[in-house]
């Protein structure tokens, strides 16, 4: 596997990048907590971004999609952390996407698939039952009945869950943990959104008695929970790649603030002490980069690593992005306390994409287990 | 120490009898008194018990007794602050007149300004706020550009603060100005005492993002200040600032080390909670070393403040160690709200909705909020340089 | 419990420091290292803190000590940090003294402690059987026969083995485990120095068909946990009081150095992150302090919280003295990693003090269990 | 690409041909091969291991075929060394000379410089030591006090070198030194290449803390230098100097690296040997989590050398993330052996004795030797410094 970006990829890149800057500055997301939008983020701009072919990256062409792969949705993901774009971009571009394209029957893709990949269908995915992530907790469950099932159960930090069409929900039948396609829709789903402190959404989804076909089932019975692993690694290395240009953003509005900000008549950024943690933030982000490619990489050529590889990028993005926001925020000083300046947003964003699938200490438990120790 | 005795027990028999139950029960931050021409109350003992510490001059303990304050020995404070904890007091009354203002009035002001401004701060009547740093002046507050000219019997005022909390509700704000902007930076600073309610002072709030907007930018454009208003000599304002943040970083410092410790749950409950136990252990081992890393250096630095406080009422010389009581104290803060966040997973990571309890949304905008602990009252790397230089005599 | 030291407690600290500066410089250790010293320190010397009463700080006065308890002894052994000094304080005027004085029986004191006090009767513990601190895991057997008992087994880490005149050994019996005292000379006995990197001595103790009478028991059969818990209680504060005294030594020299030497024309003290590594050293000292007086003044009151505060006096010396000696040896650059400079000794002892009695990890897990989580 | 690939194939078949079986087995310290004058062999195959590689000029893959070099574009010597790593092949000669005089002597020496000093140092027949740094100039190299005096044919050297590893067993030594007093300090600085067999020159071997002597202070008193040593112009040597930093911290970063990855046995093994498995994960959660950070940290920096590898292959302009190599490697080498040691226990503390396996004591030496990583070669702090000026362009 090389570690370095195609000439496509690096336009995919180049462009994100110039979609983000333009279209959604943080300015945009501050606009949207300002005016308690319904959504939580611009349909429109969905549309457009749907349009460029970003929702079809990891959906392969039989499927409709352009089978880009990981490292190119990566790119457009580190691009939209670069700005804090909010967007389905993960809950359905990544998630979505990804679920259909692995496991979906062709009667499943042909209900969805076509939708998604045009903005116009967004989905979200209800596996974590408690506030830590945790994706073998299944208390939910799906009762065999009248040839299909019934789903009942409380799913506590479903991303975009309130604006979703179709909720991807794991649920435990007699033969193990299972995945099911369930519209937001269907009586018995009711769903309630959350606001995070990050100014972006999660929902509570509560299932009562809803009632599916056994054309519902994403994948195999049973075997939901191998499936759901697949998804969340692509999942969460996709969560990284956002991190990091969350961090590198973060670390260059820093670095700017510590060449802009005068104290005692030079430059803050002139003290040895600051610069030492900023060279180190620099190490972090390199090394951090490097994980993360490694894992899109990987997901890609379907390495027998991936796994691991994946477990560290979203460590090390973790603790990257927790370093470069904290650092951020005690280096702007008192304007960072405000509201107005932007850093602080970074901050707000890092805990919450820290927690999701998986914080530091369960990737460095599941990478512990995968080598064997 | 017969005599500290029977203080401790006149002084618990005095609060047991006077201090209203609810005001034994922990303060939510917005049930703070905080006094002033327009107080608010949200119910009746908060103003009952602020009265009657005033009486006893207890808002301000060692302030001598004729101001008002209650003429105690700094070891009789102690004993009262102890009891007072030991009850579960709420703090009568609090705010920056009482812990930075005051201390530097009795030992600056002239007699006519301690009489004038020191009862009133002990009785609640005035409440201050602190006009010091400004947008080019932080670290380097000594680089500040506000100006006062004096013109006969009043100075002419231009100034441009921020961070002074709570302007918005502060009756007078003592400030800091350029007198002489010929002299080096350290030597043409004054310091003056300004009545907010008057034309020409403008505080704008300023929004946070933990939500709250508990400090202003304050705008004084042209306005007279009498003469007798300076404290302290024409220029030598600086001695009499650095005095005052020396109370301020200890006031931080106590608050928190005070605030560590408080805990409407415990944070190794709310990891049991929501991580789950084995055996009575918290589940996740990451987030039980997490919490008991923080527990310990908590518990090693509460010590260290019992130590400095042992010490001094043993007559020990006072050491070194309360140059780091500001910068641990804050780190520690920082750190304990991030192990909660992590105990309490993406349930603690909630802005608004109905689900979140709360304590939850508190915690959450606490968190933010003490954020701004190591950079306020001079950050932490101002506070390591201090040490380095003070303490470790390392060249500059 | 004051956090203060009384005057006598300060006037022995005075002299102890004295004392080691004076007799037992680091100089001495260097002679002892090089010379191959088959004690690894000196008797003369030992003879003289027995002199000075050292071996009777945490002896009751009914037993012959002063009873002048842990506080006192925590001066004398911050003292010994301060210079590393080689000496059987731990093993026999801490361990050996509280053992015989908690525990012994009239004829135990009679036989054991006035050559104890007198600086003639060197004991030692023999705990634990792996690489680390785990004084539960006894594989050591206790069998009792003929009205005593056979030990057979093997100790790991015995601190001052190869000199010692009595071992206090843990085994299992029939009821639990339980400490006996072995002299060194009896019959299936063996002992094999072991040289460490901080050039002080462990041994290996093999047990081979050990016969000793039932007076041999130290405590009540079964009762060795509990008995050797708090025996271990105080080892692990007094060596934390010698961490201590170390850290700070450590720390002194590395500031005098930023002071001495000059790079780039000006004193290395004056670079700003070098300034910031040296006061978060400072207060890291200051809370260590804290925290090994608070247990020091625990044990002797006969604090509830006794045990809590021992876990995290250890704990926070070894982080602390490790920290210490590793910014000793980086500030001091190349001229630290000469065997010549005595920097490097704090480096060595340093890793070995921390694993002994109990790692870091160790005790955060013991202070967590006793806080219950 | 497709010679490279037949240029891959013949380059494993002929190491799998030449390289004897014994050299392909993990290299104990004691068994590097240095060469020189006086060259010490373990065993045969060392020298044939040598001479073999050496007369392919793969002692030094990318020097030009002229001086002896393999004459490899950095391509093909990647795959050579890549193959050489999957085969386990030992380095058949290491050395000053290769890793660091050979770059700067391609680049600055002179055609009769280049045709005296590169074969020696590819076929092993020279071994090299470094004069660089001075009791009083470590971090800050360039305030280095060692004079030589031109005189006619010659220059008068005396200097006081200290680090010079291994001066006690080399050949010739090359050579900081200041010519021009006067002038600021990094303009008077020449750089000399010195025979070390000669009178006045006096290595004095150096105990280190980890008990080995590989370091010497080097005395050089009243020694004279042919003119036709100086390597470059006269007053021009730091220039080569900061390039052949720049080779050395490469090579430093490299060693690091590779050393994180060599293991006799893997530290999570000792680990478990030492502190016990429950369901096949170390019992100990405080060490699995030490030894998984470690870990995870090893394995993203080993990412980090390969992009920039696969970058470099690709013809991509280097970004600047090599600026870090050699600060990260190191502090990860230090890392690695506190982990290892965290993981032996009190076993991994033995400095003698028969009860410790020799595995144990050689890495408790190395320990101690790794301690040395983030000071030679520029300390950790300088590469600080370096990245915060170079790559992220904060003022000084």
């Amino acid at each position: 596997m090389a570690l370095v970006l195609s000439e496509d990829a690096q336009l995919v890149r180049d462009q994100a990048m110039d979609f983000f800057r333009e279209k959604s500055p943080i300015l945009a997301l501050r606009k949207l907590r300002d005016s308690n939008d319904a959504d939580g983020f611009s349909r429109a701009l969905w549309k457009e971004m749907a349009d460029l072919g970003w929702t079809g990256f990891v959906v392969s062409e039989e499927s409709g999609g352009s089978g880009f792969g990981m490292v190119g949705l990566g790119q457009v993901l580190e691009a939209a952390g670069r700005t804090l774009a909010p967007s389905p971009l993960i809950s359905t571009a990544l998630i979505g996407a990804s679920a259909l394209d692995i496991a979906g029957t062709t009667t499943q893709k042909s209900a969805y698939l076509s939708g998604l990949l045009a903005g116009d269908v967004i989905t979200a995915l209800a596996t974590d039952e408690g506030s830590h992530h945790a994706p073998g907790n299944v208390a939910t469950t799906a009762r065999a009945e009248a040839g299909g099932y019934v789903l009942d159960g409380r799913k506590s930090f479903v991303l975009d869950g309130h604006v979703a069409d179709m909720l991807i929900v794991s649920a435990k039948t007699d033969a193990g943990i299972t995945l099911f396609l369930v519209p937001a829709k269907t009586a018995g789903v009711s769903i309630q959104r959350r606001i995070m402190v990050d100014s972006r959404n999660a929902a509570i989804v509560t299932l009562a008695g809803v009632k599916l076909g056994a054309n519902a089932v994403l994948g195999s019975v049973g075997g939901g929970a191998a499936l759901l692993e697949r998804i969340l690694d692509r999942a969460r290395v996709g969560l990284a790649a956002e991190m990091l240009g969350s961090s590198c953003e973060a670390f260059d509005r820093t670095v700017q603030y510590l060449k802009d900000r005068k104290q005692f008549g030079v430059a803050i950024g002139s003290f040895q002490a600051l610069k030492h943690r900023a060279a180190q933030m620099f190490a972090e982000i390199e090394v951090t980069r490097s994980a993360v490619l490694a894992a899109l990489v990987a997901l890609d050529e379907g390495a027998e690593d991936a796994a691991s590889l994946v477990s560290l990028a979203k460590a090390k993005a973790n603790t990257t992005f927790n370093l470069t926001s904290s650092e951020g925020i005690q280096m702007h000083g008192g304007i960072g306390m405000t509201d107005e300046h932007e850093i602080g947003f970074f901050l707000k964003r890092s805990r919450v994409a820290e927690l999701t699938f998986g914080s530091t200490g369960f990737h460095q438990d599941r990478y512990a287990s995968l080598l064997g120790y | 120490m017969a005599s500290l005795a029977t203080f401790r027990a006149e002084t618990r028999a005095w609060l047991e009898e006077n201090c209203p139950p609810i005001m034994r029960t922990p303060a939510p931050a917005d049930e703070t008194v905080w006094g002033g021409r327009n107080p608010t109350w949200k119910f009746p003992e908060q103003k009952l018990w602020m009265d009657r510490m005033a009486a006893k001059g207890w808002t301000l303990p060692t302030c001598p007794k004729q101001y008002g304050g209650g003429g105690l020995s700094l070891e009789q404070a102690e004993i009262l602050a102890e009891e007072m904890n030991a009850l579960g007091c709420r703090a009568p009354l609090q705010g920056m007149g009482q812990t930075m203002l005051a201390p530097v009035l009795i030992e600056y002001g002239t007699e006519a300004q301690k009489q004038e401004h020191l009862p009133a701060i002990i009785k609640g009547e005035i409440r201050w706020c602190q006009g010091y740093s400004e947008p080019g002046a932080g670290s380097d507050l000594a680089g500040l550009q506000s100006r006062a000219v004096l013109q006969g019997d009043h100075f002419l005022v231009n100034a441009h603060k921020i961070w002074t909390s709570n302007a918005h509700y502060a009756d007078k704000i003592f400030c800091l100005v350029r007198t002489d902007p010929t002299a080096k930076k350290h030597e043409g600073i004054s310091f003056l005492l300004i009545e907010m309610a008057q034309p020409g002072v403008r505080p704008r709030p300023i929004r946070l993002i933990s939500g709250a907007s508990v400090f202003c930018e304050t705008f004084i454009e042209n306005v007279q200040v009498p003469k007798e208003n300076l404290l302290g000599e024409m220029n030598k304002g600086w001695t009499i600032a650095k005095r005052l943040l020396e109370h301020e970083r200890k006031s931080i410092g106590g608050i928190g080390a005070r605030q560590s410790q408080r805990a409407d749950m415990p944070m190794q409950d709310v990891a049991k909670l929501h991580a789950g136990e084995v055996d009575g252990k918290i589940a996740d081992p990451a987030l039980r070393a997490n919490i008991a890393t923080f527990q310990m250096d908590a518990a090693a630095f509460q010590l260290t403040r019992k130590r400095a406080a042992d010490e001094a009422e043993a007559g020990r010389p006072p050491g070194p160690m309360s140059a780091m009581f500001k910068y641990y104290a804050t780190e520690l803060n920082k750190r304990r709200y991030e192990s909660i966040l992590a105990a309490e997973g993406v349930q603690g990571m909630g802005w608004d909705g109905d689900d979140f309890k709360p304590d939850e949304i508190r915690w959450t905008r606490e968190w933010l909020r003490s954020k701004a602990n190591t950079i306020e009252g001079g950050t932490s790397e101002v506070q390591l340089n201090i040490i380095a230089k003070r303490v470790l005599g390392l060249p500059d």
